[in-house]
């Protein structure tokens, strides 16, 4: 760390052998050069006039880019397709606390397992992508959509679900990889869950036989709807494909 | 050196085409134009020399108002395109409109004005930048036929007006009872103050050569051509270089251009004299500053680029007030272009460089263009010219740069690397 | 005749001004109005040279010059109560107007003397004035000239003091 | 009144006006605004007398505006000069109060 | 005299004006000069400066109580936000005290990660130190733009690299939030390649100029004794002829695997300080190429480790890197909770600043504004 090793005598960081410093006004007239080089290159060379003309061209986005987060949901019904089940892990998380999650309860008071409110304020957001990073069910990603002015700064900018859902399609075409990878992800969850829910299908099933047997035995009638808990449970085993 | 002047007069060799010729009498139009409506009404003599001087007055600050629009445009694409940037495209074709666009916001902001400002002045100061550069504007031979005002004195009437705007700068900064536009002024009068002086001493070289302190008669002295082509402009002389050479610096620092920028400095002072102004006062401020630029450009091009006259004997054709805007606005350009590159100096280096190098560089053109005049017309009378001014010039430019300023010049670094 | 009517009432009040005024840039202001005026004046009488070299050096100059150092010292309006003390204004007037009555009289003197006609005034000719400045009146010039270059290496000096105090 | 008649008492009054400045005010540098008057009315004086002055004179000279040449490149000096000294007072003293300036007095 | 003597003792300039001779300017927080909403209260005689006052917190966030209140992996995107002209090596800086706090071992292709990002940062704030610093000088923003177009195209980098250009949020507790996409290092490459040529034209744009050499030489000195007693570190420190550097004196990451120097100058003015970050810019460029040839296959970040859900012993730790504008440090006590107990910055720009007015003290206006740009601060990280 001590040892001035070498020493440079240096008006620039270049070896002096370089320098040229020919009379006054020298350095002067070599910024003139520069600029002058800089005025005419600009008309014909592209890595120079590097500005976008923004409404009319715009500068690709990076597939990387993030803004702000949306909710995915599955199949074409926005409201019964929510991945989102309300855990609040995103709103603990959120730096800023800008995410605000009442979950949706039926007049039992039972959990849903679903958001009756799910709000993300604009305003407050700060883009980090802390959510999406620590959701376990593949529901908040972020968006790419940064063209988001408005007229009124609170109202406006207070995404509810209605703004905040968006379909599986969206995601796929903002983010292909991401959705493809997670799509695989959540079908080989599915799959085994499938098989896990087939199995135990068709141990009730088996039961249910045996019970309709029984049943039979004792009355005619019976109702099959005891297959209702399909849709909502969570692969436990998400946060490990990011 | 214009002996060859009388006898190759080309100006009428060159059958110039009609179109030129039409062209040369364009600015004189509307005086015709009125004139011919006066001869037709019968009008008396001193309604139509009034007529015809409200007309000339008017064609003048019409065309430099034009002016002052396209280059308000042309210098923000210049320092666009030096800093890689397209610079205003949005209003109109190739942003056209943008001056109009400008203007209507000018227009339309509110006025405002600080509460301790003295009120009168402080409405009055703009008016007063206007006014000199307007009248300066007035008196300068924009083509052969086009002298506005035609001045005996006419130097001495554009160096007159011109004082009056360090007055109104002061006005201004003073009138605003505010801090920034009060050191803006101090530091403006002291600039202008200071380099009014190699302005002045530099344009004595000029008159002397031409006798005449008429600024069209300055012109025709400098629209003859040596050797039948080598057009007789003051630059083309050793003691106009160096004379031309301090003009210029001056001039830039006299239209408060960059590197002087010192009494607007944006980043020490916000905008100097012109902090507290806003709205339509400002614009006239603005406006002032850029006819000021445009008269002070073309006195440099008056005095020392030959005015309205070809560069070449042979390009006479042209008429001669294209001549005159091109150089206009290749002069401008050329400060366009040091803007966009150099930095701001320092108030007493400003001072210094004034005092030290311009003054007494210009002070030496004064015997060098009387050597040069005493060494006569002639080839062999130029060579002794030429060989005498050059080192009467280059000796003390050496002592005044070298052995006066040594003190002043940058130090080499050095720059050490550590493991 | 008309003009200079109408432009030496407007001469005398800028003056009166300058020297009335309490607010010291205002002073200096009028005078510098009042000086220009004095050049239109010039200009009228058909001095022209001299009117430009009136305004240049006075507008330019001088008035330029006052207000700078009067930014310089920031002198504050205690002017206002002093410059109008009774005492001090009194004591002025009785300086003055005898002398303006002297003065008064000895020109109304002079002009009742002699008949002067003002039918053909003298034009200004600006040739002879630079020839007999390098002729008869070389000896003046060069004076006045040793005179402006000892003023301004005064002043240089004065200037390069303030500056070695001030860094 | 004739025009030489009304400059003359132009620059009478002008020069009272001057003095009277010179007389009341106690800032040096407005003293020197009452100079500046004084000399312009003197120059007046000159540039009438030269105009009207010399009716019916065969060869009139330019004796006058040489004067207010001479006088005006003068009046610029002694305002530098003047204006240079009240700055140095200024500097040493911190005022430019005539009658602050009183060391000297006994 | 005694070190805390030396750092208190206020010097004062004599220059006889009375108190309502000086003329007391504000600049800032809304002056074109002052960097973001910087303020000093001068006191001019004349144009020079007879006192300076710095005031400052105009834009104040709250940053270290915020950080007390939320998790770990909470605070990092809030470090993007410091110095917001150099995010990324503020993430690292945090990123290595947390590592610290939690003993959290970091993988060999996250460090190189972290170290072309971090080089790259630097590269990126120097050069548009020169344009604002050119912008102090009165220069008519050329060279800032000339730094901006360079800038974008390392925005172009960052935002592939980690979704956002400016505010990055990109380092992770033992490595990077993701890995490099593909074909990054190469862009990465091309960039570096280009540089020098774009630092040329830089240095004949600036470094030879007459009227900068003017303006800066020998403004603004302060002997390496002051500077080392009031803590200035980096670029400042440097100018001034102490060659220190984290990088060399920590080696923290795999800073000794590279080749490069630290270059130092002598007198300590602001023209030393421009010609050192030019130096330093050659020398990231060094290191980049290395770094960019050299790195490895393998994890970009430790799998053992959940950021999000991190939890350190009680202890406490304070992690440092050479950030661009100096010594950048993160301090954080643990209580074992989920939030850090105690979280503290150690902000280069706001610690340079201490010696503003012994450098200002008789000096011009504008030198002032110059001299507070060679500091080269960002508010974002004076105020926190």
């Amino acid at each position: 760390m001590e040892s001035s090793a070498n020493t440079e005598n240096a008006t620039a960081s270049k070896p002096p052998a370089e320098q040229k410093w020919i009379l006054p006004g020298w350095g002067l007239y070599q910024g003139l050069v520069v600029t002058a080089k800089n005025f005419i290159q600009s008309y014909y060379k592209k890595d120079r006039l590097t500005t976008v003309q923004y409404p009319e061209e715009r500068a690709p986005i990076s597939p990387n880019f993030r803004n702000f987060p949306f909710l995915v949901h599955d199949g074409d019904d926005a409201d019964a397709g929510l991945r989102c089940t309300a855990c609040s892990i995103c709103e603990k998380s959120c730096p800023p606390q800008c995410i605000y999650i009442v979950l949706d309860r039926d007049e039992n008071g039972k959990s849903k397992k679903r958001p009756k409110v799910f709000e993300i304020d604009l305003s407050v957001c700060m883009n980090c992508g802390i959510c999406a990073e620590v959701c376990p069910f593949d529901s908040i990603y972020m968006d790419n959509e940064f063209e988001l002015s408005k007229d009124d700064r609170f109202g406006d900018m207070l995404y509810g679900l209605d703004r905040l859902v968006k379909s599986t399609d969206y995601h796929a075409k903002i983010r292909p990889e991401q959705a493809a990878a997670v799509a695989a992800s959540r079908k080989a969850a599915a799959e085994k869950k499938e098989a896990a829910a087939k199995a135990k299908a068709e141990r009730l099933k088996k039961k249910a036989e045996e019970a309709k047997l029984k049943k039979e035995q004792e009355e005619k009638g019976g109702d099959a709807q005891d297959d209702a808990d399909g849709t909502p449970t969570p692969p436990s085993e998400k946060g490990d494909t990011k | 050196m214009n002996f060859l002047a009388n006898q190759v007069d080309l100006s009428n060799a060159v059958d110039a085409p009609a179109i030129w010729t039409t062209l040369e009498a364009l600015p004189q139009l509307p005086n015709r134009l009125v004139e011919w409506v006066g001869f037709q009404m019968n009008a008396p003599a001193w309604l139509a020399t009034l007529l015809g001087m409200l007309v000339s007055a008017a064609v003048v600050v019409g065309v430099f108002l034009t002016c002052f629009a396209l280059v308000s445009l042309v210098e923000r694409k210049t320092l666009a395109r030096i800093q890689n940037r397209y610079g205003p495209n949005r209003v109109g074709p190739w942003g056209l409109f943008q001056p109009v666009a400008d203007g209507i916001k000018m227009l339309t902001k509110e006025d405002i004005v600080p509460d301790k400002a003295e009120k009168l002045l402080h409405l009055i100061a703009p008016i007063m930048i206007v006014i000199p550069a307007v009248l300066a504007l007035g008196v300068l031979p924009y083509g052969k036929e086009w002298v506005p005002v035609n001045l005996e004195l006419g130097l001495l009437f554009f160096f007159a007006v011109g004082a009056m705007t360090e007055l109104s700068v002061f006005i201004a900064g003073w009138a605003s009872g505010s801090k920034f536009p009060m050191l803006g002024s101090l530091r403006a009068i002291s600039q202008m103050v200071s380099y009014e002086l190699p302005l002045l001493i530099s344009a004595i070289g000029v008159i002397m050569m031409t006798g005449s302190m008429s600024l069209p008669s300055i012109v025709e002295h400098q629209s003859q051509y040596n050797f039948g082509f080598i057009s007789n402009w003051n630059i083309f002389t050793p003691w106009g270089l160096v004379g031309g050479i301090v003009f210029f610096i001056a001039c830039i620092a006299e239209a408060n251009r960059c590197p002087f920028d010192l009494p607007e400095g944006e980043s020490e002072i916000v905008a100097g004299h012109m902090t507290e102004y806003s709205g339509f006062k400002y614009a006239l401020f603005f406006m002032g500053e850029y006819l000021g630029l445009f008269a002070i450009s073309g006195l440099f091009i008056t005095l020392f680029l030959g005015g309205w006259s070809a560069p070449f004997a042979g390009l006479e054709f042209v008429p001669s007030w294209l001549w005159f805007f091109g150089k206009l606005v290749c002069v401008i350009m050329t400060m366009l272009w040091i803007r966009g590159t150099w930095m701001r100096v320092r108030m007493d280096q400003l001072m210094r460089f004034c005092w030290l190098f311009l003054i007494p560089l210009s002070l030496l053109t004064i015997p060098a263009a009387g050597i040069w005049r005493f060494c006569g017309d002639g080839f062999l009378a130029g060579l002794l010219g030429w060989g005498v001014t050059i080192p009467f010039l280059i000796i003390p430019y050496i002592i005044i740069t070298v052995i006066l300023n040594r003190r002043l010049a940058p130090a080499t670094r050095q720059y050490h690397f550590a493991e | 005749m008309i003009a200079l009517f109408i432009l030496i009432p407007l001469i005398v009040l800028a003056a009166l001004g300058a020297i009335w005024k309490a607010r010291p840039v205002h002073a200096a202001l009028l005078l510098a109005l009042s000086l220009s005026l004095v050049a239109v004046l010039y200009l009228l009488l058909g001095a022209d040279f001299l009117g430009l070299i009136q305004f240049s050096v006075y507008v330019g100059a001088v008035a330029v010059l006052i207000v700078f150092s009067l930014l310089i010292t920031r002198p504050s309006d205690e002017t206002k109560e002093i410059a109008r003390r009774p005492q001090s204004i009194l004591a002025g007037l009785i300086c003055a107007v005898p002398v303006l009555a002297v003065l008064v009289y000895s020109v109304s003197y002079s002009i009742g003397s002699d008949e002067v006609s003002e039918s053909s005034p003298s034009q200004f000719e600006l040739a002879e004035l630079g020839k007999s400045l390098f002729t008869t009146y070389a000896p003046a010039v060069m004076a006045v000239a040793v005179m402006l270059t000892a003023v301004m290496i005064g002043a240089a000096l004065f200037a390069r003091d303030f500056n070695q105090r001030e860094s | 009144m004739t025009p030489l008649a009304l400059l003359l008492t132009l620059s009478c009054v002008l020069f009272t006006l001057g003095l009277f400045a010179v007389l009341t005010r106690r800032n040096a540098i407005l003293i020197l605004v009452g100079v500046e008057l004084m000399l312009n009315a003197a120059n007046i004086n000159f540039i009438a007398f030269w105009r009207y002055g010399q009716a019916g004179v065969e060869d009139p000279n330019m004796i006058g505006p040489m004067f207010v040449l001479f006088s005006i490149a003068i009046a610029a000096a002694e305002a530098a000069v003047g204006l240079a000294i009240i700055l140095m007072v200024f500097r040493h003293t911190r005022s430019t109060d005539l009658n602050r300036l009183d060391s000297l007095h006994g | 005299m005694s070190r805390k003597e030396n750092i208190l003792s206020k010097p004062t300039l004599e220059t006889g004006a009375d108190e309502d001779q000086l003329l007391r300017v504000s600049l800032g927080p809304q002056h074109p000069s002052t960097h973001g909403v910087f303020r000093m209260n001068v006191a001019l005689d004349g144009e020079t400066v007879v006192s300076l006052k710095p005031v400052f917190g105009y834009l104040h966030r709250n940053h270290e109580k915020i950080a007390e209140n939320i998790p770990y992996l909470g605070s990092m995107p809030y470090t993007d936000r410091l110095d917001y002209l150099c995010p990324l090596t503020n993430n690292h800086a945090y990123a290595l005290a947390v590592e610290k706090l939690g003993g959290i071992e970091v993988p060999e292709r996250a460090e190189y990660i972290r170290i072309i990002t971090s080089e790259l940062t630097r590269v990126m704030n120097h050069t548009v130190f020169m344009g604002f610093f050119l912008g102090d000088l009165g220069a008519w923003g050329s060279a800032l733009m000339y730094a901006f177009r360079e800038r974008e195209k390392l925005f172009d980098l960052f935002e592939e690299l980690t979704g956002a250009r400016m505010m990055t949020n990109y380092m992770r507790f033992g490595g990077c939030r993701n890995d490099l996409p593909a074909g990054w290092i190469k862009k990465a490459r091309t960039f570096v390649d280009g540089y020098d040529a774009f630092l040329d034209e830089m240095e004949s744009l600036i470094v030879g100029n007459e009227i900068l050499l003017a303006r800066t030489q020998n403004i603004g000195q302060i002997s390496k004794e002051r500077m080392i007693n009031a803590g200035i570190t980096g670029p400042m420190l440097r100018a001034a002829g102490v060659p220190y550097d984290i990088r060399k004196v920590d080696a923290y990451g795999i800073y000794d695997r590279f080749d490069f120097k630290i270059p130092y100058g002598e007198n300590g003015d602001c023209y030393d300080r421009m010609m050192i970050r030019f130096l330093e810019m050659r020398e990231s460029l060094k290191i980049l190429k290395q770094a960019i040839a050299d790195i490895p296959e393998g994890d970009f970040v430790n799998p053992k480790v959940k950021s999000a859900k991190f939890k350190a012993k009680p202890g406490e730790a304070y992690g440092r890197i050479e950030g661009p504008k100096g010594e950048l440090g993160f301090h954080l006590i643990s209580d074992g909770g989920v939030n850090p107990y105690r979280y503290h910055v150690r902000p280069p720009s706001f610690v340079n600043l201490t010696l503003i007015e012994d450098m200002c003290l008789g000096l011009d206006l504008a030198d002032v504004v110059v001299i507070l740009g060679s500091v080269d601060i960002v508010l974002g990280e004076v105020d926190r």
